[in-house]
């Protein structure tokens, strides 16, 4: 059984058609990569998936339940996690409080539990501390030395970015979606956070879903690669076939110069 | 040591400080009592239950003999509380809800109390001016404007007049929505017993849509505000209120009030003909009569005070004779003035004394 | 449940409540017997009275909170401040002419340097011609004139533009760029602190505003036996209200300084990036804020014949709840929001004369109503993010 | 040498206490275009928000044309001749496309210029025209990226600031927008771009910058620094 | 341990100051004041879960307290009214069902009895309880609705609710817009307040330093993400709602109780914004901020009575000159702080001249009737309280604690969010590794060796 799948999905805004009959399945502990050239719908698919939009028809299901009309609260909490493209950080909090945040929803003590400090909470408590501090430490000393207590403001770009897919690990989920993971990152960094991607998989055991626009990121790490382009799926594949398919090449990357 | 809790700044900061210069007339004429200087502790509750508790505390702290103070039952009775407990006496100015002077024997007060205004003013409504339908008008959110209201109503169904009540809350500006709704009661007078920050624009709207009844309202009136904020609407306008020198049935007490009067302009300088009205005296009195009853007393001590001051019979104040002995802290015999504006214009504008009437005459 | 769903089903909501409020209001139309014909014109025309003096404030209101996105708490004391510089300038001219100088060169003073910077004045000869207007203006009208309501309002609209770009210098600017929360509670404390002077500088007590104008005479028509009564200020300000509307709508979306306010309460930063003048837009917003608030004190204290220092407190918070009905940000919403704010409360009195003390709780109910089932408001924007 | 169009003197930025630039050095000739680049946190938006001034400059001076601005407000930076494409977009998210557009030209009052500028842009950015009428902010993020670039340019700047102006933006656009940048650049604007993507912005630049911590450690021609083994290893990933 | 020391030892201390301070002579007006502090208190803690914690600007606290401080009232009236009254209903059935000390009594716990009075407990337990009733009624639909729509709303259940009790249809109960009066105020005494304020306090710091507190402030930072991040939005922004109409309740009773009296105009609209200025001046957000604005505010409206005083006009023009002179060299030295330049701003130059402008016509005209004629300011206190907060929001916009809360680490600790420049450099190592010198030093030994 995959364990996300499509059914020709539509959304549309207003006149304009963003997501028209896309299909996709993703098996567990797969890399896919979704591409395409800007305004194909990539963005909006993510947010289809997670709730924040509704589509207009399809089916969504992830682990052989249906999914459609969840709130993202819940949809989460089935274990669906993502980033956001424009940074959805709490920006005054600290790394480490942006870390444990996704975690709550798994608390299974009550406020007055929690006010009361009874020994179950505590116990909670530091196993999402632990959990905090192992998903952090995926991205190694950039996050956990002193950042660890910076509140999120003060953080440039680039490392703003790795909190937030250290927050959207937190949150238990099997299945990250990976809104361009390595934007504002210089080529070294984008190998590092590459590597990282892959370390998400073998290590944490998730699933992973990503946008990006890197297409050496993209041809490391995807186990398959999927193309969509004015809201359609135009190809689907592994990275080789699909940046040879001259529909691709025409809509997406353009005259190759190598 | 003598404390004032006196709403100074706030809604009625105008009677505040009227209030306040018959005080401070009082105690130039009688600085001193027992020999020692009487030291005046100013205290603004700024209109406020808190600030008048604030005061009141205050005052316990400083150990004042007694505190004169505050104009309104609203204020007054939060006050009361403290002091009674502490066991200091207090001395309402113009107070005039029932409750205030029940809430022990530390309090007292200068004033009459509504049911006799409500009483002697529907009494005049029906009686004198005949009206058989009456149309009145309550601050429905104040305890004195409801109090007022409800004892006018009483006694005027009692004395055979239909009414209508419509009410409003502080700080009502448009009253059209209520003057339509008794265009059809057709009312012979109109009752107003709130105050001047509403009554001004109640006259100029009631007016401009056509009414012309005669309109009666009470003490609350008696407050220059009234036909400087509303002008020429206000003409005509009857409202009772504390007597002035005039009105005082009594000979005697007219006389001091009048040399009270000429002291008063002499000391407050910039004073306007209208700031003198029965709130001046009262606060002169409140601060004579406690004067008195120290030295009546021959002591500080407190409790001697108050029983000196319960014991109080005739003291010729300057509003009038004051008797607390056998009273609950109300004066036994008040004077209520009926009077009578007379306006041109905001800045021209007379207050006619109509007569007094005694309120032991009611009883 | 879909965005369009959604909103199909409001707008079905609005019309059931449409229709449970005109039945409810039939019915006690016919229960309360009495209600003639001439009665219901006469609440209407009260109605319309009340209602397009709070659309006035709202305009104003709305300039300043729809554009900077700042509750401007402070709102209601600088309509206080446009009533009582009227009020001065009416009772206390002709004064003496030192007295008039003196005022002059500090007000015409501070309005040139305020205008200048409002308007980037850089010719010399326009700058001085201006200079030269509000100086002699000034001078003539405080020590020649018995100022009537005209010439008194149009001063004090200078000098409450004036005061409102000052108050912003003073306490708003400083805290360009803060969060949201730092700018509400500053105006929170401008208007204490706006209040708490009006009473120390005016006196606490409450002024009569006695103005002879059209706008207060009593006129009156007669329908069948009975007649019906109103004042000119019925045909003033809807009419005053229609016009700024109109005006001030074309001012924001079309031209370019409007522009420029609407991106600056989007992204004050990146408006400073494409060369506005953030400084200089925002204090514009309050100018034309504050005279539309003096404009409006004027009136209201022309219509209720009275001022005091805190006179602007209830009308704010009417203002506020006025724009936030009509949808925050919505000029015409502003002013649907203050009409319909000013027909509950003359409504609620008349239909149920026994709770005339609680027309508020009504205003309020309908208030909430309306929210939870448009949430931005009647004519507002859509809230929703894109994400 | 012909006189620097824009010139930081031992420029330092703090944000708190934190400093964010320490006694930078920089200067740009007319006509040129110059790369900043740097790793995460090294202080390149700090840079740039110095220079327009959203960033107080703590110590040193700025001198644009000349002029020492750094006193002045932004607003009299930009109508000195600067234009900014801004860090992570930042377009007006209720305004649409259009009147993004027309605020970049704000300062302007050449309508005819206007327009012109205006067909210009559509022709590098056909998506824009099609989306004339939509509120920017429910743009997808590449297309907010040229949105921000198009309203740039309306400006007729001297002087163009980028914050990495190829982020999110696909392969073939990346190239063409670093083709727009250089066409631009050969109109006489000089051009003055942090990017992450080094290696094209290199072999399109004159000159580069490198920061670290808020301090310049590299500098010099852009062919140069291309082939700076520490610089390869350091920003280009290669061993 | 060492902390949980140092803050058993505080709360010692304190309750050893609080006792002497209620042993000695003339300290009624300073404990009066420190009830006042705990009251309010109580009630800007609960309005910054709010307003500050959970980020939602609401305007309807006066309700809440409103509704403590009538349940409380109707629970402890006491048998023998001094008013005439319509109903006892609820104050009959109180007094033969919550009587605790009754039943202690019989069961030989007369000390417990004696100490405390467990049915203002029961009454104040019971009016926290109403208000978050409502609290609950009034958020469950409300809460959907976002900023300023929300703000308004609160603000008209908060007026709706204080406008209730003067309905016909309730009046019996309540004895409409009179309110009732006399209600046994030794139960809003210092003990009390500071009881149930040291207990809001320990609740409220819990509910802050735990998973919901967490979860509070990411709905306040983005509600979008929060919600991405499985955060349940109606339910915790309901829960929050209700925990803070709960002890406004309680703030409520309390109030009513040291006043003796609760009518719907005590608890007007004006409660609610002196709770705001309170918490924003602590900074918004920050529970030792709440307290401390809360202390400054009522400090400021006791003991700022001095400013009220008559005085001789001249020291009203030196007090200005000394204002103004100050407040020029305090905007240079900030300035200065800050790294801004010039440290001068010709604007403020304004400041400085007026000061001494001012300083000049004192000593020229020193003889001067208009000089020495005494002088009053009612109200000074407010305008006082207002350049503070305009001061403070302008000089620290974030207020006086920002976010943060008090803790024995600001104290003793090192501040962790700010890193050190060596920090930042090896930070920056990670980029770049070439620039480490260590490693670079490696590289050398590796080459010489
Ligand atoms: N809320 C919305 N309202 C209107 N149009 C929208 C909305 N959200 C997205 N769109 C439009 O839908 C299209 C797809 O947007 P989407 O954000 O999914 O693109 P994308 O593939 O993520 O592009 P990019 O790579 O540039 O981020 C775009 O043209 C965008 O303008
Ligand atoms: N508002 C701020 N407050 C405090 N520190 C800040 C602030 N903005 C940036 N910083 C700090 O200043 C330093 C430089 O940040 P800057 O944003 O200039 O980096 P950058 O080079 O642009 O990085 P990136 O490539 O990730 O965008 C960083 O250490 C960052 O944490
Ligand atoms: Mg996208
Ligand atoms: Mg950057």
């Amino acid at each position: 059984m995959p364990l996300l799948e499509l059914r020709n999905l539509y959304k549309a805004f207003g006149g304009l058609q963003a997501i028209s009959n896309v299909s996709l399945t993703v098996n567990e502990g797969e890399i896919v990569s979704i591409i395409g050239p800007n305004g194909a719908g990539k963005s909006t698919l993510f947010n289809l998936i997670t709730g924040v939009y509704q589509p207009d028809r399809g089916d969504i299901i992830f682990e052989g339940e249906r999914i459609n009309g969840l709130t993202p609260d819940k949809v989460t909490r089935k274990g669906i996690a993502r980033t956001f493209q424009n940074l959805r950080l709490f920006t005054h909090l600290t790394v480490l409080e942006n870390v444990l945040i996704p975690q709550h929803h798994r608390l299974k003590s009550g406020w007055l539990a929690a006010v009361l400090r009874t020994p179950a909470y505590l116990k909670e408590e530091e196993e999402m501390r632990k959990m905090a501090l192992e998903k952090l430490s995926f991205f190694g000393p950039r996050l956990m030395s002193f950042r660890l207590h910076q509140p999120v403001y003060v953080l440039s770009y680039a490392n703003r970015r790795r909190t937030e897919m250290a927050r959207a690990m937190a949150t238990g989920a099997k299945l990250l979606l990976l809104d361009e993971p390595s934007a504002g990152m210089n080529p070294k960094e984008t190998k590092e956070i590459t590597q990282i991607i892959r370390r998400f998989r073998d290590e944490g055991g998730y699933t992973i879903v990503l946008v990006e626009h890197k297409m050496n990121l993209v041809g490391e790490i995807s186990d398959r690669v999927v193309v969509l382009d004015y809201g359609e799926k135009i190809a689907e594949g592994d990275y080789k076939d699909v940046v040879n398919d001259p529909k691709v090449i025409e809509a997406y990357l353009g005259r190759r110069e190598e | 040591k003598i404390g004032i809790n006196l709403e100074l700044s706030g809604r009625f900061a105008a009677i505040g400080n009227q209030t306040l210069n018959g005080i401070k007339v009082a105690n130039l004429q009688t600085p001193e009592v027992l020999g020692q200087k009487v030291e005046l502790v100013i205290c603004d509750n700024e209109t406020t239950r808190e600030g008048s508790i604030a005061c009141a505390q205050r005052f316990v702290n400083e150990g004042v003999i007694g505190v004169l103070g505050a104009i309104s039952s609203s204020m007054s009775i939060p006050a009361a509380e403290v002091l009674q407990d502490a066991g200091i006496i207090m001395i309402s100015t113009s107070s005039t809800n029932p409750q205030t002077t029940q809430i022990g024997d530390f309090i007292f007060r200068m004033a009459y109390t509504d049911d006799f205004q409500g009483k002697l003013a529907a009494a005049y409504v029906v009686g004198d001016l005949g009206a058989k339908k009456v149309a009145v008008f309550r601050q429905i959110d104040d305890d004195y404007s409801y109090g007022l209201a409800g004892f006018f109503d009483q006694t005027a169904k009692k004395l055979g007049a239909k009414t209508l009540i419509q009410d409003f809350v502080a700080n009502t500006v448009d009253f059209t929505a209520q003057l339509n709704n008794i265009r059809s009661f057709k009312p012979d007078a109109i009752y107003y017993s709130g105050f001047c920050a509403e009554g001004a624009p109640f006259m100029k709207q009631l007016r401009e849509q056509g009414f012309a009844q005669q309109v009666v309202g009470a003490d609350a009136s008696d407050d220059p505000q009234c036909p400087e904020g509303a002008g020429a609407a206000f003409d005509g306008y009857i409202f009772t209120g504390f007597a002035t020198p005039n009105l005082i049935a009594d000979p005697a007490a007219k006389k001091r009030a009048e040399a009270f009067k000429q002291k008063y302009f002499e000391v407050i300088k910039n004073a306007k003909p209208g700031d003198f009205n029965g709130f001046v005296l009262a606060g002169a009195d409140s601060y004579n009569v406690l004067v008195a009853a120290i030295k009546a007393a021959g002591t500080t001590d407190v409790k001697a005070v108050r029983d000196a001051l319960g014991n109080m019979e005739h003291y010729p104040g300057v509003s009038g004779d004051i008797t607390y002995k056998g009273t609950d802290g109300t004066p036994k015999d008040r004077t209520i003035g009926f009077y009578k504006y007379e306006v041109k214009s905001a800045s021209d504008w007379k207050k006619i004394e109509l007569f007094g009437k005694s309120t032991a005459e009611v009883q | 449940m879909t965005a369009s769903k959604l909103a199909s089903r409001s707008t079905l909501f609005t019309l059931l409540a449409g229709l449970l409020l005109v039945v409810l209001i039939g019915w006690r139309i016919a229960m309360l017997g009495d209600y003639t014909f001439a009665r219901i014109v006469q609440d209407f025309l009260n109605a319309l009275t009340l209602g397009s003096l709070y659309a006035l404030i709202a305009l104003g209101y709305t300039m300043v909170y729809g554009i900077i996105r700042l509750i401007n708490f402070a709102h209601g004391e600088i309509f206080m401040l446009g009533s009582y510089f009227a009020f001065y300038a009416m009772t206390l001219t002709p004064m003496h002419w030192g007295l008039a100088l003196l005022i002059t060169v500090l007000l015409g003073g501070t309005v040139l340097l305020v205008l200048r910077s409002l308007f980037n004045l850089e010719e010399p000869k326009r700058t001085a011609a201006l200079a030269l207007l509000i100086f002699a203006g000034t001078f003539f009208l405080l020590a020649f004139r018995n100022m009537g309501w005209i010439e008194a309002l149009l001063l004090s609209m200078l000098a409450t533009g004036v005061a409102g770009v000052l108050l912003e210098a003073v306490a708003y600017r400083p805290l360009r760029g803060a969060p949201r929360e730092s700018m509400l509670i500053t105006a929170i404390a401008a208007s204490f602190f706006l209040q708490n002077m009006g009473q120390l500088l005016f006196g606490p007590r409450v002024q009569g505003f006695n103005a002879e104008t059209i706008l207060n005479r009593p006129l009156n028509f007669t329908i069948g036996e009975e007649t019906v009564y109103y004042t000119g200020i019925l045909i003033v300000v809807p009419t005053v209200t229609a016009v700024l509307l109109f005006v001030l709508n074309l001012f924001v979306s079309r031209t370019k300084l409007g522009k420029a306010m609407r991106a600056t309460a989007q992204d004050a930063e990146v408006a400073q990036m494409m060369g506005v003048n953030v400084n200089q837009v925002i204090a514009l917003t309050f100018f034309i804020g504050s005279i539309l608030a003096a404009a409006a004190g004027v009136m209201y204290a022309i219509r209720f014949g009275q001022i005091h220092p805190l006179m602007g407190l209830i009308p704010g918070i009417k203002a506020f709840t006025a724009a936030v009905i009509g949808g925050i940000g919505s000029l015409p919403g502003a002013v649907l929001g203050g009409l319909l704010l000013g027909f509950i409360e003359i409504y609620v009195v008349s239909l149920f004369p026994t709770l005339s003390a609680y027309k508020d709780v009504f205003a309020f109910v309908l208030l909430i109503l309306i929210l939870l089932f448009r949430p931005s408001g009647l004519v507002g924007e859509d809230l929703t993010e894109k994400v | 040498m012909p006189e620097p169009l824009l010139e930081l003197k031992n420029v330092s930025a703090y944000y708190g206490p934190i400093r964010a630039l320490n006694q930078v050095d920089m200067v740009l000739y007319p006509g040129e275009m110059v790369c900043l680049l740097g790793g995460n946190a090294s202080g390149k938006s700090t840079t740039l928000k110095t220079i327009l001034g959203l960033v107080q400059v703590g110590e040193g001076e700025v001198y644009f044309r000349g002029e020492r601005i750094d006193p002045k407000p932004t607003s009299y930076r930009i109508e000195k001749g600067m234009a900014v494409v801004p860090e992570n977009r930042r377009v007006f998210p209720k305004m649409t496309v259009r009147e993004n557009l027309e605020m970049g030209a704000y300062l302007r009052n050449d309508a005819k210029g206007i327009k012109e500028d205006l067909d210009y842009v559509f022709s590098l950015f056909p998506r824009l025209e099609e989306r004339l009428g939509q509120m920017a902010g429910t743009m997808s993020g590449g297309e907010q990226q040229m949105l921000a670039m198009g309203r740039a340019l309306m400006s007729r700047p001297k002087l163009i600031l980028m914050d990495e102006p190829s982020m999110g933006l696909a392969p073939k656009l990346v190239e063409t927008i670093f083709k727009i940048i250089k066409t631009v650049n050969e109109r006489g604007i000089t051009v003055f771009v942090v990017e992450q993507n080094a290696n094209i912005a290199l072999s399109i630049a004159d000159r580069g910058y490198v920061l670290q911590t808020g301090e310049v450690v590299l500098e010099g021609p852009a062919q140069d620094l291309l082939h700076n083994e520490a610089m390869r290893r350091a920003y280009l990933g290669e061993v | 341990m060492r902390n949980t020391l140092l803050t058993l030892a505080t709360v010692g201390l304190a309750i050893l100051g609080l006792y002497l301070l209620t042993q000695a002579e003339g300290s009624s007006g300073l404990l009066s004041a420190l009830t006042l502090i705990f009251i309010w208190g109580i009630a800007a803690v609960s309005l910054n879960l709010i307003n500050g914690q959970l980020g939602i600007l609401s305007l309807g606290h006066h309700g809440f307290m409103l509704i403590g401080g009538y349940v409380t009232a109707l629970l402890m009236l006491p048998e023998k009214e001094r008013a005439p009254f319509r109903t006892r209903l609820l104050s009959d059935w109180a007094r033969n069902h919550l009587d605790l000390d009754k039943w202690l009594r019989g069961a030989g716990l007369d000390f417990i009895a004696n100490s405390i009075d467990l049915k203002f407990v029961v009454a104040l337990f019971l009016a926290g309880l109403a208000a978050a009733v409502v609290g609950v009624i009034v958020g469950a639909p409300s809460l959907r609705l976002k900023g300023d729509y929300l703000a308004i709303v609160t603000f008209g259940f908060g007026e709706i609710i204080r406008l209730l009790p003067n309905a016909p249809e309730v009046a019996a109960l309540t004895n409409g817009p009179l309110g009732i009066k006399g209600i046994p105020g030794d139960a809003g005494t210092v003990w009390w307040t500071f009881f149930a304020f040291l207990f809001v306090l320990w609740f409220l710091t819990r509910l802050k330093f735990s998973s919901y507190g967490r979860a509070f402030e990411g709905i306040r930072e983005d509600e979008i993400a929060a919600e991405a991040m499985g955060v349940n939005l109606a339910y915790h922004k309901v829960l929050a709602f209700t925990i803070s109409a709960f002890f406004a309740g309680v703030a409520g009773g309390l109030y009513a109780s040291y006043l003796q009296s609760v009518d719907t105009q005590t608890f007007n609209f004006f409660v609610t914004f002196f709770l705001l200025v309170a918490i924003s001046l602590g900074g918004l957000g920050s529970i030792t901020g709440a307290v401390l604005g809360t202390a400054i505010v009522v400090l400021v409206r006791i003991y700022g009575g001095f400013l009220e005083k008559p005085y001789p006009a001249y020291v009203g023009y030196l007090g200005g000159a000394v204002v103004m002179l100050s407040a020029f060299a305090f905007s240079a030295y900030i300035r200065k702080a800050r790294r801004l330049r010039p440290v001068v701003e010709t604007k403020h130059l304004i400041f400085g001249a007026l000061g001494v402008a001012l300083l000049l016509v004192t000593v020229l005209f020193r003889n001067e009737p208009w000089m020495t004629q005494t002088v009053q300011f009612f109200g000074l206190r407010k305008i006082l309280l207002a350049v503070i907060l305009i001061l403070i929001m302008i000089y620290r916009r974030e207020g006086i604690m920002g976010r943060a809360e008090f803790s024995w680490k600001l104290i003793f600790g090192p501040r962790e969010d700010i890193p050190t420049e060596e920090q930042r450099k090896q930070d920056a190592w990670l980029s770049n590794p070439d620039l480490n010198p260590d490693a670079a030093k490696k590289e050398d030994d590796d080459a010489s060796a």
